[in-house]
């Protein structure tokens, strides 16, 4: 049977916090029920399990890689055409360890941009269910179970102090 | 007791976005005012690319004029965004809240400003392709990156990717407002910039994180910049006073210094034409003058050291340029005003915490400061190439052309018009951050007194 | 850059006790190289061209004085400050040991006029102009430099190079001294002095006159300059630009205060 | 789920001691006598012994005339000078940023005012070693020879009266009681009310120096000012010895040494060696001073954070006068680079930037490791090897360049190696502050009470909807 979202949105976090132990206790797994906030709440305020991410490779990778190109690009182009000036070495390291640096953080950067839109699964391309009223203060409890539960987390919400519960129309 | 009123979502929606879903009406009138000043001095710029640079008063031996201290200056502007939003980030002020945005989008426009500087400085602007991007394959020569105007390009450019990036990772929730709010093809574009945005727990993790990542690997790049642009003139061993090991760390230091101040002074605009009282408050803008007398002293101690070493050598040729920088009549009147504007009085005013609860007095003092900046740098180019060392017959003074005050002072214009534009497309100060803020703020009571305290995750 | 050619290292030698200050030298360049005409207005500007200028000092006071000259052009630097900052290798050092500009490189960023401690770098403010008479003196050999571009002294490149394929490559010989001399392949300036204070000469060229006192130099570093035998020494040598343009001291006769 | 934000953080992070039992704990702590101290006070005695021995054989030999045999002395006295000078400050930096995590370090870092006392002391013989400015035997017009050597003493005629040592003296006095200043305004709360957990000749101590003090609200008002701007003060002094210091004894000594960014290295060098100590001592403290349940993880955490800054500054600094110096490619320039970098000394110059950047770098670079006690220890060791070689680097370098009156460095001299006498002195001047030290802890609380206090009156941890987290006031 298809599973199908279930918006309920809450106008205080104690009582979505209330939601989501309820959910938890119904036995819906916590990768099914999602807090949608207009706001980062300090980790844990709803009692959500502790995401995971890899985010701190990012900028490792992005460094190597950015790095290497620095120290290509300039020594390939000292090198291609060497022309002596001011008696400085035709390789002369100072002035290609400021490039190489500059290189090693610019890739550092994208990357490390790169993996934050990468490690929060973003760009949907659809929105999905979802309520303006969020970004307001609201907070939405976004469930998304078999159809043959809805009836049943509806009232587990409305219970908790739901103001509205919705699903797709 | 907390300062400023408790606010809700709803509020701090309407208050901040109210410039971009209404216009005020002074809005456009002072686009106008911008445009036509850009005009003139494009126009002049025109001129000046026609005839040649041979319209500046620069001559022989001061080949480096007002472009390049102007160049210098908004760079140093520049380094306010991440001097404030990273390392307040990293400390976890929480009074950095409703100025991170602000500064980095200052940060990102007077970068863009400065780098027409040096462009519109060269001989023969139309030929800068091959100075800062490799691509002349036909004689494979190469840009030369033994130079410090190679280095520049590298610095900068990264600065400015990743200032850039940093806002616009940090756009993204606010986008997903604009998206809830906004109707029509203004709805579709910022939807399609809020890449979905929805606000679950694992985004908003991923966004606290990236705020602190970026600032701390943002904060080596902005260092190096402007060590960069200081050694344009380290490196040059023919001028005497410019060729001083300390060069890196002062130019540094002075561009946080005129940067912070900048940022305040705008905050404070920004609090005036948008009536953000409730967001830009009193206590904001006395921790930045806090902040700022800091910095001031770091600065004064660099000056210090910067000019005692000048003379230590006791060679003839630096004590000629240090007698005109101090002693001979004009150049030593533009000194004492540099010293005063850039340090005595401003800090004086910044240790009356009356004074920084001012803001009338605030700006004051800000500005003053940047005047002092800008002179500062004036102060450390023209002397040094103007007296020029042991060949009597190659001195020389210099003072600016119309030309170049016209475009100098287009640059400011520009500056204000982009910054502008920026507030009337998106919102200048970060709404989610503020509500994270909403959400921290709790108090301790302690006997009679309640202190303001906040939730710290860590 | 020539292939297949006789190593050349120019470099010149300035005898200051035999400089008279006439400026015959000056007016050569001038002539020479295309240099635009230095009207009043260009001095005013304080724009002027001298990539060989005449400075004169004063010694003593007033009545008792003597005027001291010293020629100065591009030094040519083996370790010259202006090449290396140079974002598009506009100049650099060309292995006969000259400091060469690449006019069409040249964007005019002017750091190398900065970083030029003998001021011998020229910026072309405005397009150069000369009067419709003079249209026909220019010399065809020269580029007239537009404006915005900095240019100097190049040793008369365009006289080295006549004389390499004049007596290299169709006679086979080697340019010396001698045959510089007798068919004018040496700079203007030396050519024009008329008290043979100006001494040019190839340093890999074993019987050539300025030898000795590069071999002195050579020999004795800054440390020893008072080692030397000669009379031979640098303009601010404390710097290491290592130039290629040795001065030999003036020998006063009558200094001052002794008449 | 109270356990969720224990969850990601040790149980220890953040410590609260009980108000009311601190001062028995800490006089408790205070006066109990344990193995590790005696042992540590018995070393300490012998490099004492060591140090005399070696200071009076080398007296004795060559000598005070001859200035170039007391290079190692100097360079031992600069390390022990820089990090002692600058421990103060550390509390006083904090105090002002009202940073809670500083609250177990301040007083272990005011403690080292005593140990300031005694640099006078140690300072003396180079007072009298240093080769005056003025160019002795001078002849006009002598090749490259100059009538007084390069120093930041510029008179209007000549040097000025006194300089450069009466000056030099005067500064370290300066500094040793404006310290001693901050230290004696911080103990008084904590002597007076601790004086009475206490018996016999501390307990004489503690009153004669608490004096008297009730803890009014305008005491309390008065000492947090006076803290205030005592530590202002010191701040600019510190700088200020360091700059005089530094270019009187290294860089005045190598012919045509011009170079403005070396104060400001040497000042950030020192402040890295002192963090470096102060979590080595925090360490220690909380291992075997049984001090654990005052000195949080946090502390060490947010410290590794600024130590991390400093390594990078130092580095910073280090490649801005490098770069310079390389790019000028004056003469003097260049064979500067050669004595202090690249020829002489390459050896020391490459292990120094070893252990003062790249170790604590690669360990503080590591959140997981900048949350444990020992890492940031250990990066502090290594920051003290670096910054015992860097002195070893500038002030010997300085102290055996040659002709110190000549216009530039006309050749590059070689290294010097200490001899056993060296050692022997290297070791005396490490072990007098080591003594002395130690002598302060025991006398005096090595806690800030009143600041523990406090500091539990301003954090707590509690709930928010269904997480627990620090919650921190700032009071204005």
């Amino acid at each position: 049977m298809a599973k199908r979202p279930l918006l309920g949105l809450f106008n205080n976090a104690n009582s979505a916090a209330d939601a989501g132990d309820a959910l938890k206790g119904a036995g819906i797994s916590e990768n099914d029920y999602d807090f949608l906030t207009d706001a980062p709440y300090p980790e844990g305020a709803f009692g959500e399990r502790e995401e995971k991410h890899r985010l701190y490779l990012f900028p490792f990778i992005g460094a190597i890689l950015g790095l290497t190109s620095g120290i290509m690009i300039t020594s390939m182009t000292q090198i291609a055409y060497p022309m002596v000036t001011g008696g400085k070495p035709i390789l002369s390291l100072p002035p290609m360890a400021v490039i190489c640096y500059e290189g090693t953080m610019l890739g550092a950067i994208l990357f490390t941009c790169l993996g934050i839109i990468f490690e929060s699964r973003l760009p949907k391309p659809k929105l999905g269910l979802y309520d303006n009223r969020i970004t307001e203060g609201f907070i939405g409890v976004l469930v998304n179970t078999d159809e043959s539960q809805h009836g049943q987390v509806e009232d587990l919400m409305n219970r908790s102090g739901a103001i509205e519960v919705k699903g797709e129309t | 007791m907390q300062e400023g009123r408790p606010l809700t979502p709803t509020e701090v929606n309407r208050d901040l976005l109210r410039p971009i879903l209404e216009t005020p009406k002074w809005f456009w009138p002072a686009i106008a005012v911008c445009g036509v000043i850009l005009l003139i001095a494009a126009v002049t710029v025109g001129y000046m690319i026609n005839r040649g640079l041979g319209i500046t008063n620069l001559n022989r031996p001061v080949v480096w004029g007002f472009f390049i201290t102007n160049f210098v200056f908004w760079i140093g502007i520049s380094h306010a965004g991440v001097m404030l939003s990273a390392i307040l980030r990293l400390a976890k002020a929480e009074w950095r809240r409703p100025a991170t945005r602000a500064a980095e989008v200052l940060t990102i426009f007077s970068l863009m400003t400065a780098m027409t500087m040096p462009i519109i400085h060269t001989g023969r602007p139309w030929r800068i392709l091959y100075w800062a991007f490799p691509y002349d394959f036909a004689r494979g020569i190469w840009p030369n990156v033994r130079t410090p105007l190679i280095w520049d390009p590298s610095a900068i450019l990264t600065y400015l990717t990743s200032s850039t990036l940093f806002v616009v990772i940090a756009l993204v929730p606010d986008f997903a407002v604009l998206r809830d709010r906004t109707t029509g093809i203004s709805h579709q574009i910022y939807s399609l910039l809020s890449l979905g945005w929805q606000g679950n727990p694992r985004q908003w993790k991923l966004q606290v994180i990236a705020g602190v990542l970026l600032s701390a690997l943002i904060l080596p790049v902005f260092v190096s910049v402007h060590s960069i642009v200081s050694w344009d003139f380290g490196m040059a061993v023919a001028v005497k006073s410019w060729h001083s090991t300390i060069f890196a760390p002062y130019f540094v230091v002075g561009a946080v210094h005129s940067g912070v101040s900048a940022v305040a002074f705008v905050l404070i605009l920004l609090r005036w034409a948008y009536g953000w009282q409730a967001y830009i408050r009193h206590e904001h803008i006395d921790a930045l003058g806090r902040l700022l007398v800091v910095v001031a002293t770091g600065w004064f101690y660099f000056f210090v050291m910067e000019v005692i070493f000048g003379i230590y050598g006791r060679e003839a040729d630096e004590i000629a340029v240090r007698a005109l920088q101090f002693t001979i009549w004009p150049i030593s009147a533009w000194t004492f005003i540099f010293v005063v504007t850039t340090y005595f009085i401003p800090v004086a005013l910044w240790l009356s915490r009356s004074a920084r609860r001012n803001l009338w007095i605030m700006s004051i003092a800000c500005i003053s400061v940047n005047i002092g900046m800008w002179l500062e740098r004036f102060l450390i180019i023209v002397p040094g190439l103007a007296n020029r060392q042991v060949f009597t017959f190659t001195w020389n003074m210099y003072s600016p052309s119309i030309p170049e005050i016209i475009i100098v002072t287009a640059t400011f214009a520009l500056v204000t018009m982009l910054m502008l534009l920026f507030s009337r497309v998106f919102p200048l100060i970060p709404l989610y951050d503020i509500k994270e803020g909403e959400i921290l703020k709790t108090e301790i009571q302690i006997g009679r007194r309640v202190v303001p305290a906040t939730y710290r995750e860590d | 850059m020539v292939s297949s050619r006789v190593d050349h290292k120019w470099g010149m030698v300035v005898d200051l006790d035999r400089c008279t200050g006439c400026q015959a030298c000056v007016v050569a360049c001038q002539a020479e190289n295309n240099l635009p005409i230095n009207d009043k207005a260009a001095f005013l500007q304080k724009r002027a061209f001298e990539w060989i200028r005449i400075e004169r000092y004063w010694e003593g006071e007033y009545p008792n004085v003597k005027a001291r000259f010293i020629p100065i052009m591009c030094q040519h630097c083996s370790n010259a400050p202006c090449e290396p900052v140079c974002p598009v290798y506009a100049t650099y050092q060309s292995d006969e040991g000259l400091n060469v500009q690449i006019y069409n490189r040249c964007i005019g960023a002017r750091y190398c006029i900065n970083n030029c401690p003998y001021q011998v770098r020229f910026f072309n403010f405005w397009h150069p102009t000369w009067p419709a008479s003079f249209e026909n003196y220019l010399n065809p050999d020269v580029t007239a430099r537009s404006r915005g571009i900095t240019e100097k002294c190049t040793f008369c490149v365009q006289r080295l190079r006549r004389g390499e394929l004049k007596v290299e490559r169709t006679e086979g010989g080697r340019l010396n001294d001698q045959n510089m001399a007798e068919r004018n392949f040496m700079p203007a300036c030396s050519q024009a002095c008329p008290t043979n204070a100006l001494t040019f000469g190839d340093q890999m060229d074993k019987s050539a006159k300025i030898g000795p006192y590069f071999d002195d130099v050579n020999a004795h570093d800054i440390h020893h300059e008072h080692d030397r035998t000669t009379r031979s020494y640098l303009l601010l040598e404390e710097l290491g630009t290592k130039p290629n343009v040795i001065y030999l001291k003036k020998i006063d006769q009558y200094p001052l205060g002794e008449n | 789920m109270a356990e969720h934000s224990t969850s990601h953080f040790p149980a220890d992070t953040w410590v609260f001691p009980q108000s009311n039992q601190v001062v028995n704990e800490v006089m408790e702590r205070t006066t109990k006598k344990s193995k590790v101290f005696v042992a540590l006070l018995l070393i300490s005695l012998t490099l004492l012994a060591l140090g005399i021995i070696g200071f009076v054989i080398r007296l004795t030999g060559q000598g005070l005339s001859d200035y170039s045999s007391w290079g190692y002395y100097m360079a031992a006295f600069s390390f022990v000078f820089m990090i002692t000078s600058s421990a103060p400050l550390v509390a006083v930096a904090f105090r002002f940023t009202k940073s809670h995590w500083r609250r177990p370090l301040s007083r272990v870092s005011e403690l080292f005012a005593i140990v300031g006392v005694f640099n006078i002391l140690l300072f003396i013989p180079m007072v009298i070693v240093l080769p005056s400015i003025a160019n002795p035997d001078f002849v006009p017009g002598a090749h490259g020879e100059l009538a007084a050597r390069r120093a930041i003493w510029l008179g209007s005629s000549g040097v000025p009266v006194g300089a450069p040592g009466l000056w030099n003296i005067l500064s370290l006095a300066g500094l040793a009681i404006t310290s001693l200043g901050i230290l004696w305004l911080s103990l008084m709360p904590d002597l007076a009310q601790s004086k009475h957990a206490v018996s016999g000749f501390r307990r004489a101590l503690y009153g004669a120096l608490s004096g008297r003090w009730y803890g009014t609200k305008r005491q309390w008002i008065q000492q947090k000012t006076g803290l205030c701007l005592l530590g202002g003060f010191y701040f600019m002094l510190v700088v200020f010895v360091h700059f005089v210091i530094v270019s009187d004894y290294a860089m005045s000594l190598i012919a045509g040494w011009k170079d403005s960014i070396l104060p400001p290295l040497y000042t950030i060098i020192a402040f890295q060696n002192t963090l470096g100590l102060l979590l080595i001592i925090l360490f220690v403290l909380r291992k075997w001073g049984g001090y654990r349940e005052y000195i949080g993880m946090s502390l060490f955490w947010s410290a590794s954070k600024i130590m991390l800054g400093l390594s990078l500054l130092w580095t910073y600094h280090l490649f801005a006068f490098f770069m310079t110096f390389w790019y000028g490619r004056l003469e003097v320039e260049s064979s500067i680079l050669r004595y202090l970098m690249f020829e002489s000394y390459s050896v020391i110059f490459w292990t120094n930037v070893l252990f003062s950047f790249f170790f604590p770098f690669a360990l503080m670079v590591w959140n997981p490791i900048r949350k444990t006690a020992w890492g940031p220890a250990l990066a502090g060791l290594s920051a003290l090897v670096g910054g015992f070689l860097f002195s070893i680097r500038i002030f010997v370098g300085s102290f055996n360049a040659g002709d110190i009156y000549a216009l530039a460095l006309s050749k590059v001299p070689p290294p010097v190696f200490p001899d056993i006498w060296d050692v022997f002195m290297v070791l005396g001047l490490i072990g007098v502050p080591l003594l002395v030290y130690l002598i302060s802890i025991k006398l005096l609380p090595v806690m800030s009470i009143w600041e523990i206090k406090e500091g539990s009156m301003y954090q707590k941890m509690d709930k928010l909807f269904r997480g627990e987290y620090l919650v921190v006031a700032k009071p204005e």
